[in-house]
């Protein structure tokens, strides 16, 4: 289990960004992480996965336990040796790499099981395969969010962060990572997934938390949240009757969300 | 509808892309696409991962050039124009992957987009004279008021990079708007965006194309917007066309749902 | 004297410029900031704040006061305010435009022979002109320095990085050919030429006089030299060519899209850098009056970047807080080793007085750059910031 | 008309430089104190090797003055207190000036020609006697700058003429660095070879024993007879080296500065030991004159190099004006400045003839012109023993000098 | 036609020095896209370190000790000055390495002193007979010690994770990290070789001639030659390098005849010019990977 104990977080040594964030991810679990833009989400991962340090960021209180285990003083690479493994946002794709080097680069930890697990990511996105020998930087721009899922598989992690896995990718394709979400949970890796797109996360996950500004507002099994009110006017999108609301009818700007009030 | 009085294709196109042929080493980006983008007309392109959408944009504002076809802006042929000659002509864009002034503030961000707007020399900007400073203000008026528009206000002297991903793809909105463009090309303004911040966006969209006047050329893979917004819709596939017409009718297509829409929504 | 506090409004641009704060949102606005500008060309002008303006009173204050300090500081001072006119100029190409330049000794030499020569006795062993008038040689050397700069910018503007930096470098060695070979300009490596003299409408700043010792006079000038041109550098950092550099440092291809164009905006970038470069070139050895082609190597343009980089780099401020920094250290190394006992002063022995001082100014500058990578400059905002968002302000 | 900070200081001053307060390190107390500055290339720049032991060795030739009763039994000489670095840059060596100048009488060294020059206008307005530790006949033109032994230019001259006598050369090749010390030796030369009907070529060479491929190519492509030679050590072993080794066969005549001992250590001894001979402006370092001894036992155990042996022999004119200058009673920069123009002979304890201080007359009369030819051996303390003692060949003796010799390269 | 041979021979003799000095330069660069201007510096200190040891140990072994001694100097400067600055502007870290230079050589002239050193090297002056070519033997060494560190280095990168890892890590250290790579052990990694091909390659200088306190400036070669090379390519270093120390040779011989016009000592520039022309035609230098852009 990958837990998060009232987890305070600082940028720049002023910037309190995560404030007393407590959260669980229960192995051979789906979790959900949902949240407007500058939550804190992104952060929250970065904590996890020991990148805060990069960015001028710092853990100032709380913890993270891995298997009970306190890990939040180390380093990525000891992290992802423990089996934590992120897909960050934006891509980050090692552009002056080819396709298959960036795959390797994925596998630096894991040499031994690296052609195995190229296989299996070859088998999960086949454009990838006929792409291989490509420099990566000039894939478009769904094209490398598949390579950014595909790298983070190269390390066969326990935990799977996932931010914004589906940015930027056709429905179709959202439809195939979502069914890839659940396939490599099936096949043992627990996963904690933010996501923009409520309905797809919330519809695989069995637990899902909403931050804003740094706090968790909720924290509900998934299929409780799928059916709050709130969550259906803001994060789906449905209208009070259920019906899906047109985007040419929306009149205002920056509504306040009733739980902040 | 929105749209006003012009029907497409009554007014002269702003913007005609004839048989346009584009590849790289060994891959066909597009391959004899064409459409044309009548004045005030919201125009979609969709199409899956790496069908050529965003190549499409590029030749338009002249980051790449294709091999053949022809391509006239207000019925100039743009083809060979060096990107910053485009812009200066009146085609404004975002970009897929924020292409934002990073180390600027949004405020700069947005002067930024009224570069060519200004006509004073580096030595009345040494001097800071008259004509730099009276220009100077002008512009900063005009950028205030899409400051006002996309409500930005609080954001005013962040750097870009600090801002969260939502608000960064707002800002590359403001700056294409300051450019005061007569096409305004999105490049999937709303990815990564939950609903609310998509509604928002909606929203600027359509108050930028009604207040404005501006003909956009919107892609996105949030088909909810899409279809709601778009006026007609160009339909992409390894860079072929697929089909175009209207939401309605491409959304019925059997070839859009098997290529791009898929079984579930 | 008076002449310069009528200058009161611009020195504090170098004080600190109106950078936008990363730390606190608008709504909180920083203690000394007015609440509300009744205009934008308030809220646009170099000096928005009364902060800043007490600042300014302060350091012009200083700065004219230190005109009692002795010569051999004033001379020093001097160097250091003619270093951040060079580094000025390095910012606006590299800090602001991007573009990293290793060759910024090149054009400091060809604006220091260019006024050399204008000013140059037509008799003497050298090329020389005669036209002792600064205001004819100064703008000249800046003019022919730019025009360097120009012819060099095609090249530049195709190359990336540190390609671009080590292809400057080779400006630099390719100059110092030059140089050295042209005798009847430079006078030849180890033996020089005299420098441009430093008249103005028949006064002479580099003898004594009845306003003051000549070091008082080279001080004032180079003084009001550099708030001359630091105004100027930040008129062009808030103006739409300020801007562009930027945009182009930041992501040319975006700039480019939005209606920059590129290579325009890098030769421009190169041309006034260059300019600066020049200036600073012809004024430098007005101090010493005298110099030889060997000054201009790669160690000068390594100490123009270092300057930039210690101060913060894309200030105004910043290079000439580190420009100072960089001509002090010296001085201030040279004091240093006086208070450790066991250091000999003795040559022979090591390590000795002198080598500590050496490893001391190598030391100091990589300390400096570990701690506080950002420079003197991001030591500022640190300070500023700690007390503006306080508790936090989020 | 401004106050001055640093007046205060000067309280127990006699004069800018001098106190009646002891030096800092006083043989006797009860003396005044005559400071002396000296800036030199003491770590990074390209004659640190030279200026290290040159700075130690007039250390040690004040301290020696001191403690055999100092200056006119009034005052001692401190050389200690303001020591600067110029790394041989013109610029710092014209700061380190500005910052010492209002506490020195004169300066014992300020090296290097270029950095000399840089602050030359200041020496002669506000007349400031300074030794120079470089040979370049520019000094000989200058009141302030009290050079000692022959210049470059004069030096070259004679080797040459050595040559005439001893190996009859048809052709003459000088590789030289350049500027004040390569192009003024390759001058004199050049002055020398065609006074005595000889071919002559120039090449000049950069600093950098890896750079000196074109000067070999030149010396074994060309083949002439003799090579004058005003590089650095490491450069003149490159050259003699790997000329020998490609089969080259004529003489080599390097000027002072070009020598260092330890070249009989590099693979290019056997061409050195073969080829190779010096020319020098005074004795080295296991003379046998008073001086030399002095010097040995003042310096005690270093390892020999005749950087000491320049900046110890320098220090003679100074300390024979200075005795003049206190002696005159006008003890001031001017005071001294008058005694070194008044000296037309100085006792360099037999390091140098008497004549060789000779700053009294205009530079043509008082450019002195003997200089001395070495060779290598591996016996000597510094690697040279003389082969010819202190002569003036026949093309320096009826030069006139009437600039600075690079000029005419 | 001899004397074009002979020198073509000392220019590949002084290319080779060239391309392990350019060497270290480009796995630095490779791993963290810094110029790393602390190279001068090792490479001196190598040679003297050669210099002092040569007198216990002999040749060989001195100049194995002095390399492993060297690339513990680079560890040291790594982890004390470079490692904090993981994620920093890499030009702020080019200058840290240029203070670095200044400490190292300060300390480094000390044991310098004030003669020329000798490296005590078994070669001398001696020349080897090559088809009735005079060759000077070290050229000879020169040029095979190079051929076979180049061999090993690439050999290294080909079959280890650890050139991938390089390249990510240069590319974006934030992301190599995510990936598990350990951006510190891939700096320690890049500049303990770098600093033990400098210590050779100092050696190298130092043969034949001896080391004095303004033998560094010779480091300054391998800057053109990267560029000639490209500065992320191995090989490329290695082609920069010869390209330039042939050029150069064959100039020193022959510009004073053929085009006297350029001035003496025109080749001293001739690495700069050959960089520019190049550069004109590349401007990633002949093998260097262009920045992948597109938007
Ligand atoms: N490196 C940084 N330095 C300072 N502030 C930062 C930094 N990175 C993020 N922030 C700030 O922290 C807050 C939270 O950002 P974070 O990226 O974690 O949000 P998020 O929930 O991931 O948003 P999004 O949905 O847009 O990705 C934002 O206000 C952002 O401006
Ligand atoms: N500069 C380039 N070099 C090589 N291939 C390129 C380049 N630009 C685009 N491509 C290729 O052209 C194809 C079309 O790319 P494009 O970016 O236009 O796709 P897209 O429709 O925008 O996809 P997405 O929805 O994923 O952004 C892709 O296969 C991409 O890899
Ligand atoms: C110490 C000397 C060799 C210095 C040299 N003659 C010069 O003038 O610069
Ligand atoms: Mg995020
Ligand atoms: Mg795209």
């Amino acid at each position: 289990m990958l837990e998060v104990r009232n987890l305070e977080a600082v940028y720049d040594d002023v910037m309190l960004v995560l404030r007393g964030v407590s959260l669980r991810v229960p192995a051979g679990s789906v979790v959900a992480l949902l949240g407007a833009n500058g939550a804190g989400k992104t952060t929250l991962l970065r904590a996890l996965s020991g990148l805060l340090d990069v960015h001028d960021g710092e853990i100032t209180k709380g913890s993270v336990l891995l298997d009970g285990e306190p890990v939040h003083g180390l380093l990525p690479a000891q992290l992802v040796r423990r089996g934590i493994s992120q897909v960050m946002e934006g891509r980050r794709i090692f552009a002056e790499l080819t396709v298959e080097e960036n795959l390797k680069v994925g596998a630096h930890t894991a040499p031994r099981r690296a052609a195995a697990n190229l296989e299996r990511v070859y088998g999960l996105f086949p454009l990838l395969k006929e792409r291989r020998k490509g420099v990566s930087g000039y894939l478009s721009g769904g094209e490398q969010q598949m390579l950014a899922v595909g790298r983070a598989l190269m390390s066969g992690p326990r935990y799977l962060l996932l931010d914004e896995p589906s940015l930027g990718l056709a429905p179709a394709l959202v439809g195939q990572i979502r069914d890839l979400v659940v396939e490599i949970n099936k096949q043992g890796t627990t996963i904690l997934l933010v996501e923009q797109n409520a309905a797809m996360a919330l519809s695989i996950s069995t637990h899902g938390y909403v931050m804003e500004t740094g706090k968790i507002v909720m924290d509900r099994p998934a299929a409780e949240l799928l059916a709050d009110e709130d969550i259906k006017e803001f994060y789906l999108g449905l209208g009070a009757e259920g019906a899906v609301k047109s985007f040419r009818e929306v009149k205002h700007y920056r509504r306040r969300k009733r739980w902040l009030s | 509808m929105t749209g006003g009085e012009e029907e497409p294709g009554a007014a002269p196109p702003v913007l005609t892309f004839e048989d346009v042929g584009l590849s790289f080493a060994g891959v066909t980006a597009i391959d004899g696409v064409s459409f044309e983008v009548a004045p005030a007309e919201l125009f979609a392109v969709i199409g899956p991962n790496g069908a050529g959408k965003t190549s499409v944009f590029n030749v338009l504002s002249g980051v790449y050039r294709p091999q053949r076809g022809r391509v006239t802006f207000l019925g100039e042929d743009i083809l060979g124009l060096p990107p910053h000659r485009i812009a200066e002509m009146g085609l404004a864009r975002t970009f897929q992957n924020v292409e934002l002034f990073h180390n600027l503030t949004v405020l700069d961000n947005l002067m930024l987009g009224r570069h060519h707007h200004f006509g004073y020399g580096p030595l009345s900007a040494l001097l800071w004279l008259g004509r730099a400073r009276r220009q100077e203000l002008a512009a900063r008026a005009r950028v205030e008021d899409i400051i006002d528009f996309l409500d930005l206000a609080a954001w005013r002297r962040h750097p870009v990079r600090l801002l969260p991903y939502g608000v960064q793809k707002r800002v590359e909105l403001g700056r294409a708007l300051a450019m005061e463009p007569r096409l305004l090309l999105l490049d999937e303004p709303v990815a990564g965006m939950n609903l609310e911040e998509t509604e928002d966006m909606a929203r600027f969209v359509l108050d930028a194309r009604d207040e404005l006047g501006v003909p956009i050329v919107l892609v996105d893979h949030d088909m909810g917007l899409v279809m709601d917004l778009a006026d007609r819709v160009l339909v992409l596939d390894f860079g072929r066309p697929v089909a175009l017409g209207t939401p309605a009718e491409v959304q019925s297509d059997p070839e859009v749902i098997e290529a791009y829409l898929g079984g579930a929504p | 004297m008076t002449r310069m506090t009528g200058r009161t409004g611009d020195l504090e641009a170098v004080a600190e410029p109106p950078r936008a704060d990363p730390a606190a949102p608008r709504a909180r606005r920083p203690r000394g900031r007015p609440l509300l500008y009744t205009s934008y060309s308030q809220d646009m002008a170099l000096l928005d704040t009364r902060a800043k303006k007490v600042w300014l009173a302060l350091l012009l204050g200083v700065a004219i006061l230190s005109s009692g300090l002795p010569d051999d500081l004033l001379i020093l001072l001097a160097g250091g305010y003619v270093a951040a006119i060079g580094a000025i100029g390095l910012n606006i190409v590299t800090g602001y435009a991007g573009q990293v330049s290793l060759g910024h000794a090149f054009f400091v030499a060809v604006g220091a022979y260019a006024a050399a020569a204008l000013s140059g006795d037509p008799e003497g062993r050298v090329i020389g002109f005669g036209i002792t008038n600064m205001i004819v040689w100064l703008p000249a050397a800046g003019l022919v320095a730019a025009l360097a700069g120009v012819l060099v910018a095609p090249l530049a503007a195709r190359l990336r990085g540190l390609y671009l930096a080590v292809v400057t470098l080779g400006l630099v060695f390719l100059g110092e050919h030059v140089f050295k070979e042209w005798d009847d300009l430079t006078g030849g490596p180890g033996v020089g030429r005299p420098a441009a003299v430093p008249e103005l409408f028949g006064f002479r700043f580099d003898v004594d006089s009845a306003l003051g010792t000549r070091a008082q006079s080279l001080y004032m000038l180079m003084l009001v030299l550099l708030v001359v041109f630091a105004v100027a550098a930040r008129n062009l950092a808030r103006s739409r060519i300020g801007r562009a550099f930027s945009a182009i440092r930041d992501r040319d291809i975006a700039a480019e899209v939005i209606g920059v164009p590129l290579t325009r905006y890098k030769t421009l970038a190169f041309a006034i850098s260059s300019f600066y470069a020049g200036c600073a070139g012809a004024l430098m050895y007005t101090i010493t009056g005298f110099f030889d082609p060997g000054s201009f190597n790669l160690l000068m343009s390594v100490q123009f970047i270092a300057m930039i980089l210690i101060g913060g780099v894309a200030t105004v401020s910043g290079a000439v807080a580190g420009a100072l920094f960089i001509t002090l250290l010296p001085r201030l190394t040279q004091e240093l080793p006086a208070l450790l006992p066991f250091v000999s002063g003795d040559t022979t022995q090591t390590p000795n007085v002198f080598q500590i001082q050496v490893a001391l100014y190598g030391l100091l500058i990589v300390l400096f750059l570990v701690f506080e990578p950002r420079g003197l400059f991001g030591l500022w905002v640190r300070v500023r910031a700690y007390w503006k968002s306080w508790p936090f302000s989020y | 008309g401004v106050i001055r900070g640093d007046d205060e200081d000067q309280k127990a001053a006699v004069t800018t430089g001098v106190t009646n307060e002891p030096c800092p390190l006083a043989v006797d107390r009860n003396k005044g104190c005559i400071y002396l500055g000296t800036i030199s290339d003491l770590t990074s720049g390209p004659f640190a090797a030279l200026a290290v032991p040159i700075t130690q060795a007039q250390k040690a030739f004040w301290n020696r003055v001191n403690k055999a009763g100092g200056i006119g039994g009034k005052y001692e000489v401190d050389v200690q207190a303001y020591v600067r670095d110029n790394k041989y840059n013109p610029e710092t060596h014209n700061q380190v000036y500005q910052e010492i100048k209002n506490n020195v009488l004169g300066l014992a060294q300020t090296l290097g020609s270029p950095t000399t020059a840089a602050i030359l206008a200041d020496l002669k307005a506000n007349n400031v006697v300074s030794a120079p530790a470089s040979w370049t006949s520019a000094w000989e033109f200058e009141d302030v700058i009290v050079e000692s032994g022959s210049n470059y230019c004069i030096e070259s001259m004679n080797a040459v003429d050595y040559a005439m006598e001893t190996y009859e050369p048809k052709t003459v090749m000088a590789v030289h660095y350049a500027g004040d010390y390569g192009a003024d030796a390759a001058a004199g030369a050049k002055i020398a070879a065609e006074g005595n009907g000889l071919e002559f070529t120039a090449v000049e060479t950069p600093a950098g024993a890896t750079e000196q491929g074109r000067a070999i190519t030149e010396i074994t492509k060309n083949k002439p007879d003799l090579v004058i030679l005003t590089t650095g050590p490491a450069d003149a072993a490159a050259i003699i080296g790997q000329s020998a080794a490609a089969g080259f066969k004529g003489r080599f005549i390097g000027t002072g500065p070009t020598w260092n001992p330890a070249l009989l250590q590099s693979p290019a001894a056997p061409a050195i030991l073969a080829l190779y001979e010096q020319s020098a402006p005074g004795k080295p370092w296991g003379a046998d004159t008073p001086g030399h001894k002095a010097m040995r036992e003042a310096l005690g155990n270093v390892t020999p190099n005749d950087g000491y042996t320049s900046g110890w022999s320098w220090s003679y004119p100074l300390k024979a004006a200075l005795d003049k200058m206190v002696a005159g009673g006008d003890v001031s920069r001017k005071g001294l400045l008058a005694a070194v123009k008044s000296l037309s002979t100085v006792d360099y304890e037999g390091m140098l003839p008497p004549e060789a201080g000779n700053y009294a007359g205009d530079p043509n009369t008082a450019t002195f012109r003997q200089t001395l030819i070495s060779k290598p051996d591996r016996a000597a303390p510094t690697g040279v023993t003389i082969v010819k003692d202190f002569y003036t060949g026949p093309t320096a003796q009826s030069y006139t000098m009437d600039g600075p010799c690079f000029d005419k390269l | 036609m001899k004397g074009v041979l002979e020198s073509l021979i000392r220019g590949l003799g002084t290319g080779s020095v060239y391309a392990l000095l350019a060497l270290g330069f480009v796995i630095i660069y490779k791993a963290t896209r810094v110029i790393s201007f602390a190279q001068p510096a090792l490479m001196i200190a190598g040679a003297v370190a050669v210099s002092y040891l040569v007198q216990v140990t002999g040749f060989y072994v001195a100049v194995l000790l002095s390399t492993l001694l060297i690339a513990g100097v680079a560890l040291v400067v790594e982890r004390v000055a470079i490692r904090p600055m993981v994620g920093r502007p890499v030009f702020v870290v080019a200058i840290i390495t240029l203070g670095v230079d200044v400490v190292i050589r300060v300390v480094v002239n000390g044991f310098i002193g004030l003669d020329v050193r000798q490296v005590g090297d078994p070669w001398g002056l001696r020349l080897a007979d090559i088809g009735g070519l005079a060759v000077q033997q070290r050229w000879i060494a020169m040029f095979l010690t190079t051929a076979v560190l180049v061999g090993l280095l690439f050999a290294f990168f080909r079959y280890t994770r650890y050139g991938l890892a390089m390249r990510a890590a240069a590319f974006d250290q934030e992301t190599a990290l995510a990936q598990g790579v350990s951006v510190g052990m891939v700096f320690a990694l890049s500049w303990g070789l770098a600093g033990g091909l400098a210590a050779v390659a100092g050696t190298f200088v130092g043969t034949g001639q001896g080391v004095d306190q303004l033998t560094w400036i010779i480091a300054l070669k391998a800057l053109p030659a990267i560029i000639v090379g490209g500065l992320d390519s191995l090989g490329g270093a290695v082609i920069g390098g010869l390209v330039i120390g042939v050029v150069e040779s064959l100039v020193q011989s022959y510009q004073g005849d053929l085009a006297p016009w350029l001035g003496q000592n025109f080749a001293v520039v001739t690495p700069y010019v050959v960089m520019l022309l190049v550069l004109l035609v590349r401007p990633y230098g002949l093998f260097g990977t262009p920045e992948v852009e597109r938007v």
